[in-house]
């Protein structure tokens, strides 16, 4: 048995209140940059947001920044239906490949096939919107032109967001206890009846978390649909209709925009980035509400 | 499990005792059936997923790999890219890694492991440092480089420059790296944390020996993903860091990224194609090569400080 | 690792990068004035910046010791830093607008604009009036202008290039009026849509679509009032669809500005202009 | 009175095993006034006092929920951790206030160790995981260090099963043993209290055994207060006991004393109907 030493002191003390000074100096740092950030789009919005004009967004029928036509909607129309349709297309695909990795895939394959799915995830946006032009869009123009389409921007987006879907998801289902896949096989459940009743069921608010940040990344890129979408400033009627996407028209104009202009570019930046920002916030209660099933 | 193995046991439990003989039987074709079909739409969705890639990779590989060669890699770019190599843009692109991780690593970390370790959940400025994050991850990455443009370039004076460049991209790549380090740090067993506390350890200590080498996976994941989108950044970049092909001699010299010089070369430079498609292909072996060198640090750095069982 | 037992991991990385930072920063600022007299920022279109940089290097070989910058972003930017003095040097693919008079503009290169289509597509020739039709959406099938039964695919430019501007002013069109399937960025984009789909029509520069054909790309430059689109006829000044590559600045050059300008535009640079697909001016 | 726990030994090592009650000196380590915890709304624990004995094995019993846990964990300060508990009352260490302002959290905790329900070896060696506790408080010398991992290894008799072994991870080890290492992991900074909540809950019989064997044998050397179940274990090793019960929802100590007597001849009709099994 130790002597008994006075607890009264301060030394000891001393390094985790430094520590936890320091660290929270460097959150408000961070934080005040993004403040920065917001601040700095307000700024630019301004011109934009307190002009008589703000429902100039919405009821002009087009975008023609040179005539002084400054319709949103039919961006946003098209940036919503280009994501719609990818997030349709990427959730089977990539609950699928998460399923094949964990539970089907011959033993040599599986390493191979998750690292394929990493590597995507990795390939940069100017090199799948290459791929697109010179590939994909002709091979849709040979059916209907103009190729560059609807169509292929969700392609496009969806071979993107696969990535997302299928690695979240298949850590969703690997965050499932391994009980209960063995409680259904101890009722008789084949393997496909068990992922459908207790294994997917299960993973159901990760996966429901992976999609949403697909569907935020989805929404926010830029480059590779810029180069596939057509760019055509309409509502879509069919497939096989050009599109202009928020955040493409956004680099597409840009650089050359001046004053009101630039100001309307950057309120499309602020509502697409307050459409992710909610998405985003979702998700995290989602998976918030997740983990507290977990712990119960 | 088969699906064989069902049909002995299955039908006591899934059907009721009353239900006939035939029934049971076409339920369990039926039952076969189902199996059948899921079984194929998940190797189909595998096989979908692996041939869309292969097709883009494949399709890089060939138009690029003519072109690839030991000296495009050491060479400076002549005649706009068409000709020469790609090394001053490579060096440029990893000194703006290299930027982007020294800042985005220790902020990242040190704000994570504040949000969750010293922090309340429902303190205020939890709260915002949170919504903020939210926010941060919205932003297309096109605002962050008219941002990064005239915070980092005009307003701090650092002008068109590789470290202009690695600040804007460490702001795209922070809320990812929080959001990983912090499902890290969550994950990791609470009983740690009060084991630790009772032996009477500092945080920092339980935090240096225990915690984050436990959540060191979930650091890198989440530092790759963001190193991942950083280095495929396009817009943020020309804006920040600028179009400057030649070989940068300080982080203060403006540096043309890899990504930045295939879109240039694909779009703007009449007989580009090939040398886009070689970057391209450069650049996926670059994040393979990244990957790899990350994964080996944070196993090394695991297995020093940690055992698990 | 290295550092054993580092109580502060955060404070010592933080401390150590600023030192870091501080050490970079320094570097440059003592002789920031030296560097003033040695150093050039261009910035502007960025159909110009490829050209603009290999005139840069090449300026920078024959002076030793001098840097300069060249960055992309697009014309109205390429005056508007000229003005704020962000850049010493501007890059403008078109003329300069009544409002832009202020600057001095300085002619380095000629760039002609055709209308192109597919190579499978058997009309040789467009009239005005045609072209007019096609782009405002009164003709959507190649059949009746002579060609084959195919849909009309129209490809534009994105508000804000110069090379809109220019066919729209030559055109005398309005933008809103053009009924287009595809709207392209640059340049390289509309090659290549055009390229990739037989029944595209869309206009480029005629240096890169040259360009484009020698190296067999499936395209077709129309002759535009009779006159066929080739660099030749842009260099004596027959074709009527062309555009300046100018480089401007805000006051009249002095020091290393008027000799990188003089430079620019001399003999010296030909070959490179021909090089990115441009038409040297005539001197 | 002679304090027979306190006589001379080696540094490091346990000095003769005592048995029985009579090893008890009724000198008290800590005193308890009054204690409440509460978290939020809610009481866990409402006016608490009791004194712990030095030398002596005190056990906390009573159905789950009351507030035992609770009130373990505000003696080494553990509970500061929960950001919603609030504690008031007073405990005296040494006849120090726990509680006073200025107090090294920290220090107190050396001195007061604590073992937990489910074994939390870190995800360490064994090795690391006794010297990283101990280099963290200052034990820079390689013999020392050496000698207080293989003393605090042997006191819970985990020495010869561990020894061949000691750089392999500490999480390889089998329930019983995880639980041993949490002890001399406790040990190893040489406490004088050692706090125990349920140590053999999560253990197999045997194993339970082993560290019921090796509770008894710190008895003297360290003051031992363990939170408990298991009735039968509580009366083979405690000499003094406390009945802890909820009443309203809201945890109370209804009975304490030497545990002979709480077992044989509880004074309060709660305990003996607990204690004979016949509630809770």
């Amino acid at each position: 048995m130790q002597p008994v030493q006075p607890l009264q002191s301060v030394t000891s003390a001393h390094t985790d209140r430094s520590l936890q000074l320091t660290l929270f100096i460097v959150s408000l740092v961070t934080a005040s940059v993004l403040g920065l950030i917001v601040l700095f789009i307000f700024r630019e919005t301004l011109p934009a947001l307190s002009g008589p004009g703000m429902l100039r967004f919405v009821t002009d029928e087009s975008w023609h920044p040179l005539e002084n036509q400054f319709g949103m909607l039919p961006m946003l129309w098209g940036t919503l239906a280009s994501t719609a349709l990818a997030i349709f297309l990427a959730t089977p695909l990539g609950i699928g490949a998460a399923l094949f990795c964990r539970y089907f895939a011959p033993r040599p394959i599986v390493r191979p096939f998750r690292a394929l799915i990493t590597l995507l995830a990795g390939i940069s946006s100017v090199v799948f919107g290459f791929w697109g032009l010179t590939v994909l869009v002709p091979l849709i123009a040979r059916f209907e032109p103009p190729g560059a389409s609807l169509l292929a921007a969700s392609l496009i987006l969806t071979i993107m967001i696969l990535p997302t879907v299928a690695l979240m998801s298949e850590a969703a289902i690997n965050s499932v206890p391994e009980s209960y896949s063995g409680g259904a096989a101890a009722l008789g459940l084949s393997k496909g009846a068990t992922i459908r009743q207790v294994i997917l069921p299960a993973a159901k608010s990760g996966i429901f978390a992976a999609v949403i940040l697909a569907t935020a990344r989805a929404l926010g890129e830029t480059m590779a649909v810029l180069m596939v979408s057509g760019n055509v400033v309409q509502t879509p009627g069919s497939l096989f209709d050009p599109i202009r996407t928020l955040t493409a028209n956004i680099a597409l104009e840009m650089a050359y925009a001046t004053q009101f202009h630039r100001s309307t570019l950057f309120v499309s930046g602020l509502v697409l980035t307050f459409v992710i920002a909610a998405l985003a916030i979702a998700a995290h209660r989602v998976e918030h509400r997740a983990g507290s099933h977990h712990a119960a | 499990m088969q699906p064989d193995s069902s049909v002995s046991c299955a039908p006591g439990l899934m059907a009721a005792p009353s239900v006939a003989g035939s029934t049971l039987l076409t339920a369990q074709v039926h039952a076969k059936l189902s199996e059948r079909l899921f079984v194929a739409a998940v190797w189909l969705a595998a096989a979908l997923v692996a041939a869309s890639f292969l097709w883009i990779v494949a399709d890089i590989a060939f138009h690029g790999f003519a072109k690839l060669s030991w000296s495009f890699l050491t060479e400076a770019p002549r005649s706009s890219g068409r000709k020469g190599g790609i090394s001053t843009i490579l060096v440029s692109t990893l000194l703006i890694l290299a930027v982007t991780v020294a800042v985005a690593v220790p902020l990242g970390v040190g704000v994570a492991v504040w949000l969750s370790e010293f922090s309340r959940r429902s303190s205020r400025t939890a709260r915002v440092i949170n919504i903020a994050l939210d926010v941060l991850a919205g932003i297309p990455s096109i605002v962050f480089g008219l941002f990064g443009n005239a915070f980092f370039c005009v307003f701090l004076g650092l002008g068109f420059s590789i470290v202009s460049g690695g600040l804007t991209l460490a702001c795209m790549a922070l809320p990812i790296l929080i959001r990983a380090t912090e499902s890290g740090l969550s994950a990791v067993p609470h009983d740690w944390r009060q084991g630790a506390a009772a032996l009477g350890l500092s945080k920092a200590a339980a935090l240096w020996h225990v915690l984050l080498p436990a959540a060191a996976p979930a650091i890198t994941a989440g530092l790759l993903l963001g190193i991942g989108r950083a280095v495929a950044e396009t817009a943020a970049l020309v804006f920040t860091s600028g179009y400057v092909d030649r070989m940068p001699e300080s982080l203060m010299d403006s540096g043309r990224s890899l990504a930045v010089h295939i879109y240039d070369l694909s779009m703007n430079v009449s007989g580009g194609d090939q040398a886009a498609y070689a970057s391209a292909l450069v650049l996926i072996g670059l994040l393979i090569v990244i990957n790899a060198v990350a994964i080996q640090l944070s196993n090394r750095f695991m297995k020093s400080r940690i055992q698990p069982a | 690792m290295v550092i054993q037992n580092l109580r502060l991991p955060f404070l010592d990385s933080c401390v150590a990068l600023l030192a870091a930072c501080a050490v970079l920063l320094s570097a440059p600022d003592a002789s920031a004035q030296e560097k003033q007299d040695k150093k050039l920022t261009i910035t502007g279109a960025s159909t110009a910046a490829p050209l603009v940089a290999e005139i840069a290097k090449r300026f920078e070989s024959a002076n030793p010791g001098v840097r300069v910058d060249v960055q992309t972003g697009g014309s109205s930017r390429g005056v508007n830093d000229a003005r704020s003095g962000v850049s010493d040097i501007g890059m403008v693919s078109r003329a300069l607008s009544k409002e832009e008079k202020d600057l001095k503009s300085f002619l380095i290169a000629n760039d002609g604009m055709s209308v192109i289509l597919h190579k499978t597509n058997p009309v040789q020739a467009l009239t005005r009036e045609q072209v007019i039709d096609i782009y405002t959406g009164k003709i959507s099938n190649w059949k009746e202008v002579g060609g084959k039964d195919q849909k009309i695919t129209v490809v534009n430019k994105a508000e804000g290039r110069s090379t809109l501007e220019l066919f729209l002013a030559f055109f005398k069109l309005n933008n809103r009026d053009i009924k287009a399937q595809v709207v392209v960025g640059d340049n390289q984009q509309g090659v290549k849509t055009v390229a990739g789909n037989p029944g595209a029509i869309g206009y480029v520069s005629i240096g890169t679509a040259e360009f484009e054909v020698e190296n067999g790309q499936p395209l077709k430059l129309l002759p535009l009032g009779g006159i066929a689109a080739t660099t030749a006829n842009v260099r004596n000044g027959s074709f009527p669809l062309a555009r300046p590559i100018n480089i401007v600045t805000k006051n009249e050059p002095l020091g290393l500005v008027k000799k990188f300008v003089d430079f620019a535009q001399s003999t010296a640079v030909t070959d490179l202009v021909k090089e990115q697909y441009f038409v040297p001016p005539a001197r | 009175m002679t304090p027979v726990a306190l006589t001379p030994h080696s540094p490091y090592t346990l000095g003769t095993l005592q048995s029985g009650p009579a090893c008890c000196v009724p000198q008290p380590i800590l005193e308890i006034k009054n204690l409440t915890v509460r978290y939020g709304d809610s009481t866990a624990l409402d006016g608490v006092s009791l004194d712990i004995y030095k030398g002596c094995i005190t056990a906390l019993i009573g159905p789950s929920g009351c507030g035992k846990t609770s009130f373990l964990s505000s003696l080494n300060r553990l509970a500061d951790l929960i950001p919603a508990a609030k504690i008031s009352g007073d405990v005296r260490f040494n006849g120090e206030s726990i509680y006073a302002p200025g107090v090294d959290v920290r220090r107190l905790r050396t001195q007061i160790g604590m073992v937990f329900q489910k074994a939390n070896p870190f995800p360490l060696s064994i090795r690391r995981n006794l010297e990283m506790p101990l280099k963290e408080h200052g034990v820079r010398h390689s013999h020392e260090l050496k000698a207080r991992v293989e003393n605090a290894l042997q006191d819970v008799g985990l020495w010869d099963e561990v020894k061949d072994r000691l750089d392999t991870p500490a999480l390889q080890l089998s329930g019983g043993q995880q639980q041993r290492l949490c002890i001399a992991r406790a040990l190893v900074l040489k406490p004088s209290v050692l706090l125990m909540d349920e140590p053999c809950s999560a253990l197999d019989p045997i194993s339970s055994g082993v560290v019921e064997d090796l509770i008894l044998r710190l008895r003297g050397t360290y003051t031992v207060v363990i939170v408990t179940h298991n009735l039968a274990q509580a009366k083979r090793i405690a000499n003094y006991a406390a009945f802890f019960w909820m009443k309203e929802r809201v945890g109370k100590l209804i009975e304490f004393g030497q545990s002979q007597q709480l077992f044989e001849a509880p004074v309060d009709s709660l305990t003996a109907a607990y204690v004979s099994g016949s509630r809770g």
